[in-house]
């Protein structure tokens, strides 16, 4: 490992959040977003080169301040958090890139230097939440997240988008101030803060109240972040009504951020030490998921406007995700984990293809999509292998997750035959929803005739055409998630008995 | 004696709380909201927290009230006198605060030096603070160094917040009516008697500031206690003179500025650092002697800190102000 | 001692407890910015609790070294954090406020609902 | 070329002839048409220039990639897949030339697109034939129904759209909810979804757990029609007929039933099964839907609709075929998707050109046509006879199989529905034939002749093929023989 790798884990989050404070000078048009557009690449450059480090289960630890832990802060890099990187640090840039036109629709050209600075700081503190070691650099790196998301959607031309940022605000707070009660229950009964460092310690008063109640706010709090039904309801208008750009963005990465801290807290802290911990960790989550996927698709089947119907679609996916993990077995979290990228790659086409529908039909009802795909295309196309990805249909990224799932359900034997029939049952819902845009986007008339000739920015059809194609690619050759979410999955679990 | 103090504020801060919730006149509920800030400024006082009760008192009580005071001059001060999911929320607030109750009881005992946050990470900060940085202040010295991250992360929330509040505000309701609130609001210039206490004050608030900035390391203050404090000064004296003149000492621009570079001086520090061959914020490799690295680390961070949270506090004022019309 | 170390956890919970109601059940928006403000100040009271040593000081070293006992440092480090990511908080969730009443003329969440229905 | 090279170039030529098809469309009909045909005569060359192989015993596989641990993407060739390869591309060609004069005679629109999805569900189809294993045929299934979906919602109006979405919601519905658990499960107990000579799961599964698997494969896959799912086959007769003559007559159907008989062989392992009572429910199964088709088939006044019934009728002798489980049983299976193809085709054929030449589509308006159109007219009568099973034309060929089958094993429930159904495909089949004949036209119809010529050149040649095989069916014996070696 030469000089500058071992530097990365502490790279990844600063290189973007310094340059948040750049980009916001920037006042001449297309800098900001030239810049923004750079650091995100170089993050994610930084993030495959992790990835590398990390794919044969080494972890990369990195001392803050040059203090041992867990006086100062940690950093650590493992093959989980490497997949969860990349997946941010991916989704910024691929969205960035054909962010601009869009981005330039929605936002005042003045406005847009802070904008894009705020977008660097929800990308950094993302990454912040994923390389931490630390509990409470964890909620700090939150905040940071959390209050850029809540800028980057309240830019939301809709002025719903202020109701719905506001809300996603007090439940955003409401989750991580549950957080932090959490960690500062568990850091009475401990008296440390590092997470590596409490787990060895957290045996000794594992069957103290404190500790209960500790699991129990932190689950609830990162459940809120992540919208685990029924914590979900901040998120279908907080997508809908955001800029089409950041939607796309937050859609792939912001839930399953704050799902990779569950896991990581509970299966590192908790499940080892609390006897019945699994138990209740799946007696608790498993229904949640259940009835998140059948809610979530269920309702994304009669909903009207494109983009909130891929959030309730959201919400069912990040139930699919909920249910790998309360599996509590390997194959389970593998499933689980690699969802989070797949889930990502399929949302994010779907919402940059939302993007390119909203800037030539005037709006994302599905009445005004009528006979859109046969002027776009190509962005219908894209839409299309997206859609499928998102159904699971072979030869999609989708496809590879959802076998995972249900190969892990099926150790379950007779019981998992119900958990199978509502996976299965939830994919043809979104044959359904998927398909009713099909056929308004085909085979529907136009709105109002003599709609204008569609003006497509070339680099927003790269965009979707680069997620499109990786849900083809890795549905043919998934080795680097699936090998990356079976280490992740391996290092979460080889502490259980 | 101050056993009984403790709990004579905690009930105070009780009952405070829960005329909080009662009252519907939004402006109330605000003042109250300031009281229990210094109620609770005062506990943390009372439980050895120097450095926190100070910045409690200034954010809690000084600057969160100016800005919900700036709100409510935009909105209503009058709340309508509904309560919705009355039953709903009763349920889970008395559910959850059960739970919290259940988890007091196997707590270690309050103030128990044997406890384990007693006795696993801090004595090591107590002890290895003298011969590892040699400042006083080891609060200070965990908030600077130790856990100077967690600080970088603190300072860039706050320019977050001074960004969205930019972003948000900042695209102005056009340009006739944001000249027209500047007119208006041309403060106090009138008033002899508040004009002159306060330009009298406004000096020593400042120092007062610079004081808290530089003494960080020997007493209660750092950076952001500091900015708090400037910034409030500042604020005082746009009041006094409008928001025209604060304006032409400080303009947008300038704030915005300084925002930006309170963030770059600190991370710049921690990247120069990683350059000299440390990790990122390790300040020990700033200067031959580590003890003194340190120390000139912890400087400038605190010297960042100071210029973000000011320049942020005030570009959040400012856009606020502007708004009214 | 024991009872006014529950005592302040007790109150803690109170505390938290009566901010998140009215975060809750309050439809004003600015009601609920309060309650949450609230709301994470009861949780600086529970770190600083748990820092408090009997007897100890302000962790400060003073000139006269002897035998002192030092409170915690480490919450309070925690706390100046959060404090500050509060006041962030409030800060933007009232620019949001703001830019509500510009746009719908209310800040009841309620009517906010109704409006947004027609 | 060597075997490995042609398998893959048999998967591919499809593919690049769509994207040169799409190509061509801009610069005129005439050089989109001769991509086409050049496309299925290349096609058609590759998959015949492997016959010889399989005929001596080989069994060329390739391997393009592993999706999963033990999960692969490849293709392997065997008797059943060959022949079902041959029958695809070499109908190709036929369908190619009849499309040409039905889709110009008929003044379709978007024609380009026409052709271009259906190279693609070509290259599914043979996808299918050439699958190693469960994974790799399921992945190729898909596509084969997402890549006719086009196909049949080509017209575009409000009822093709709801046909089509019937279509679909079958088939992906069956897929998705049956077929893939099935194939997740049989990985999971026989670690692997290779196709076997004699199964794979002798051993690992047994009791009613055999019987229920087979079942979520049977009804998983959709496309071999069994009812209940089987509503998707009269809903995509609104596709236009070249569609319904290939796809719905040979290709998506006869994957459907391709699978059935595959899994049947080479995962589950006829032997195994025979000896597990739980799996007998399928014959019943077939037997029901064979009867009650074509009693639904007799009751149909529109052409295109009796035919689609008709077809689902005959897909459950294969199932039929398959289930009796015995040797000879599995050869009638084998080729009775040759002789059922071979006659529906052309009577779709048939169906088209009465549709371009006289704008007709219901059982009423045929009185006379005969005089009109001897050619199609013949042609009709013959795929009908050969539907019935009449000598000297293919179905009889392969019925015959299957009646020896069910003799072998003692299956009177197999013969009664032979025969049972034999009698009811008479009595849909020669009213008609009758009628086109020996009524007379109704005075006051519009005056037309035959269809374009290359439509009734192309039902002549697979009139010619129906009766065809009757004479010279010994090759595909042959080759299917080797399906049943060593079976008991």
């Amino acid at each position: 490992m030469n000089a500058l790798d071992a530097h990365l884990p502490a790279l990844q989050v600063v290189v973007p959040m310094l340059l948040s404070a750049i980009v916001v000078m920037l006042k001449p048009r297309g800098l900001a977003w030239a810049a923004t557009t750079a650091t995100s690449a170089v993050a994610f450059a930084i993030s495959i080169e992790l990835a590398r480090l990390t794919l044969d289960g080494a972890t990369i630890n990195y001392a803050m301040g040059g203090w041992p832990a867990p006086f100062g802060i940690a950093l650590g890099v493992d093959a989980f958090s490497a997949l969860v990187l990349l997946v941010v640090t991916g989704a910024s840039t691929v969205t960035l890139i054909g962010a601009r036109a869009s981005v330039d629709s929605e936002i005042a050209l003045e406005r847009q230097p802070f904008f894009y600075s705020a977008w660097l700081l929800a990308l950094a503190g993302l990454a912040g939440i994923v390389v931490a070691a630390d509990a409470f650099n964890i909620f700090v790196f939150m905040e940071i997240s959390s209050l850029a998301s809540y800028v980057l959607i309240a830019g939301g031309p809709d002025r719903r988008a202020l109701p719905a940022v506001f809300k996603y605000l007090i439940m955003g707070t409401i989750g991580a101030t549950f957080y932090l009660i959490g960690v500062g229950l568990i850091y009475m009964m401990t008296g440390t803060l590092n997470l590596a460092d409490m787990e060895l310690r957290i045996h000794e008063v594992a069957d103290q109240k404190p500790i209960l109640a500790a699991a129990g706010f932190i689950t609830v709090g990162l459940g809120l972040k992540a919208a685990v039904f029924p914590l979900h309801v901040w998120l279908p208008n907080a997508y809908a009504y955001a800029p089409h750009m950041v939607t796309a963005f937050l859609a792939a990465c912001a839930t399953k951020v704050s799902i990779y801290v569950l896991l990581r807290f509970d299966f590192f802290v908790f499940q080892e030490n609390l006897t019945g911990h699994a138990f209740q960790f799946s007696a608790f989550l498993l229904p949640l998921a259940l009835l998140g996927i059948l809610i979530g698709s269920g309702v994304a089947m009669f909903e009207k406007n494109l983009k909130r119907l891929f959030a309730f679609s959201s919400v069912a996916q990040i139930g699919y995700i909920i249910l790998g993990a309360s599996l509590v077995s390997v194959a389970g979290l593998t499933a689980s984990i690699l969802h989070i990228f797949n889930h990502a790659l399929a949302k994010g086409a779907l919402f940059l293809v939302a993007a390119a529908f909203a800037m030539n039909a005037g709006g994302l009802r599905l009445a005004d999509l009528g006979g859109i795909g046969k002027r776009m295309p190509w962005t219908f196309g894209a839409f299309v292998i997206a859609g499928l990805s998102l159904i699971g249909i072979p030869g999609t990224a989708g496809f590879i997750s959802k076998w995972y799932l249900i190969s892990a359900v099926m150790e379950l034997g007779v019981p998992g035959i119900a958990i199978i029939a509502v996976i299965i049952i939830s994919s043809l819902m979104a044959v359904v929803y998927i398909w009713r845009v099909v056929e308004v986007a085909w085979f529907g008339e136009p709105a109002e005739p003599g709609v204008a000739a569609p003006t497509i920015p070339p680099m927003l059809i790269a965009a979707i055409w680069i997620c499109a194609l990786a849900n083809l690619y890795f549905g043919i050759a998934p080795q680097l998630p699936a090998d990356l979410a079976g280490s992740a999955s391996q290092l979460l679990l080889d502490h259980l008995p | 004696m101050t056993v009984i103090f403790g709990v004579f504020l905690l009930t105070l801060l009780v009952i405070t709380a829960l005329a909080i919730v009662r009252t519907e006149n939004l402006f109330v509920a605000v003042m109250l909201m300031g009281i229990a800030s210094l109620l609770i400024a005062a506990n943390f006082f009372i439980l050895d927290a120097a450095d926190v009760a100070l910045t409690e008192a200034a954010v809690g009580a000084g600057i969160s009230t100016v800005l919900f005071l700036g709100a409510l001059a935009l909105t209503n001060a009058q709340e309508r006198s509904t309560t919705s999911r009355k039953l709903l929320s009763t349920i889970v607030v008395v559910a959850a605060t059960l739970v919290l109750i259940f988890a007091t009881f196997d707590k270690p005992e309050f103030g128990d030096p044997n406890s384990p946050v007693q006795t696993h990470v801090s004595p090591w900060y107590l002890e290895k603070t003298p011969e590892y940085i040699d400042i006083p202040n080891v609060v200070t010295a965990v908030l600077g160094s130790y856990r100077g991250y967690d600080t970088l992360g603190e300072v860039f929330v706050v320019f977050t917040a001074g960004i969205g509040v930019l972003f948000l505000l900042g695209a102005n309701p056009g340009v006739g009516a944001g000249q027209q609130a500047r007119e208006i609001n041309s403060g106090l210039r009138h008033h002899l008697i508040p004009r002159v206490v306060g330009r009298l004050l406004i000096p020593f608030i400042i120092l007062f500031g610079l004081y808290v900035q530089f003494h960080g390391e020997y007493g209660p203050g750092g950076g952001f206690q500091a900015g708090a404090i400037i910034a409030a000064g500042i604020i005082l004296y746009a009041l006094l003179e409008g928001e025209k003149r604060a304006l032409e000492v400080m303009p947008q621009k300038f704030l915005l500025g300084m925002m930006a570079a309170g963030g770059l001086i600190y991370g710049g520090v921690g990247v120069v650092c990683m350059v000299l061959g440390g990790n990122f914020l390790d300040y020990s490799v700033l200067s031959s002697n580590p003890v003194k690295g340190q120390q000139m680390g912890i400087i400038l961070i605190e010297a960042g800190v100071g210029i973000a949270v000011t320049g942020t506090l005030l570009s959040i004022f400012h856009a606020f102000a502007a708004r009214e019309r | 001692m024991k009872i006014l170390g529950l005592y302040y956890y007790w109150v803690f919970a109170i505390l938290l407890m009566t901010g998140f109601y009215a975060v809750i059940a309050k439809p004003n928006l600015i009601k609920k910015m309060i309650g949450l403000a609230l709301f994470q100040s009861a949780v600086f009271l529970l770190y600083i609790t748990m820092g408090h040593i009997v007897g100890g000081t302000a962790p400060i070293f003073s000139s006269v070294t002897g035998d002192t006992l030092y409170s915690n440092p480490l919450p309070q480090v925690l706390i100046l954090t959060a404090i500050v990511v509060g006041i962030s908080t409030t800060a933007l969730g009232l620019g949001i406020i703001v830019r509500i009443k510009e746009e719908y003329g209310s800040i009841e969440e309620d009517e906010i609902q109704e409006i947004d229905k027609q | 070329m060597s075997p490995e090279t042609s398998i893959i170039a048999a998967l591919i030529v499809p593919l690049v002839g769509a994207i040169g098809i799409a190509l061509a469309g801009r610069i005129s009909p005439n050089v989109r048409e001769a991509v086409t045909l050049t496309t299925a005569g290349a096609l058609a060359w590759i998959v015949w220039g492997l016959l010889p192989i399989v005929f001596a015993g080989g069994r060329p596989g390739v391997t393009l990639a592993e999706v999963l641990p033990g999960i692969n993407i490849a293709f392997e060739i065997e008797p059943l897949g060959m022949m079902f390869a041959l029958l695809a591309s070499s109908l190709w060609i036929v369908n190619s030339v009849y499309s040409i004069g039905y889709m110009r005679g008929a003044n379709e629109k978007n024609q380009t697109r026409f052709y271009v999805m259906f190279a693609v569900s070509l290259a599914a189809a043979i996808g299918i034939a050439f699958a190693g294993n469960l994974f790799t045929l399921f992945l190729c299934y898909e596509i084969l129904t997402l890549s006719t979906y086009p196909l049949v919602s080509h017209k575009g109006d409000k009822n093709t759209i709801n046909s089509a979405r019937i279509y679909l919601g079958v088939l992906l519905t069956t897929s998705i909810g049956l077929l893939l658990p099935a194939i997740i499960w049989t990985y999971s107990v026989a670690g692997t979804g290779d196709f076997v000579m004699g199964g794979i799961l002798d051993g690992k599964l047994s009791g009613p757990a055999v019987g229920l698997l087979l079942g979520l494969f049977v009804f998983g896959v959709g496309k071999a029609a069994v009812m209940p799912v089987h509503r998707w086959l009269p809903a995509a007769m609104v596709a236009p007929t070249p569609v319904s003559a290939l796809l719905h007559a040979v290709a998506v159907v006869k994957a459907g039933v391709f699978t059935v008989t595959k899994v049947i062989v080479y995962i589950f392992g006829v032997d195994f099964l025979f000896a597990e009572p739980s799996s007998s429910w399928l014959l019943y199964a077939a037997a029901f839907t064979i009867i009650t088709a074509s009693i639904v088939a007799l009751r149909q006044t529109n052409l295109k609709r009796l035919l689609a019934y008709s077809t689902i009728a005959q897909l459950s002798y294969v199932v039929m075929a398959a289930a009796i489980l015995k040797p000879l049983a599995e050869i009638g299976a084998a080729i009775h998707m040759l002789a059922h193809a071979f006659g529906k085709i052309t009577l779709f054929f048939a169906a088209g050109a009465i549709y371009v030449a006289a704008k007709k589509t219901e059982l009423h308006q045929l009185k006379g046509i005969g005089r009109r159109m001897p050619i199609t007219m013949t042609a009709f009568t013959i795929g009908a006879l050969s539907m019935i099973g009449v000598p000297p034309t293919g179905g009889f060929v392969s019925k015959w199989y299957i009646l020896a089958g069910a003799f072998e094993a003692d299956n009177y429930v197999a013969l009664a529905t032979i025969i049972a159904s034999t009698v009811l495909n008479a009595a849909y089949f020669l009213p008609i034939v009758y009628m086109i004949w020996f009524i007379k036209e109704e005075p006051g119809g519009k005056e037309h002749g035959e269809a374009p010529w290359q439509s009734v050149l192309a039902l002549a040649i697979t009139a010619a093929l129906t009766i065809g095989f009757f004479l010279f069916n010994g090759p595909a014996l042959e080759l299917e023989r080797q399906l049943v070696e060593g079976m008991s």
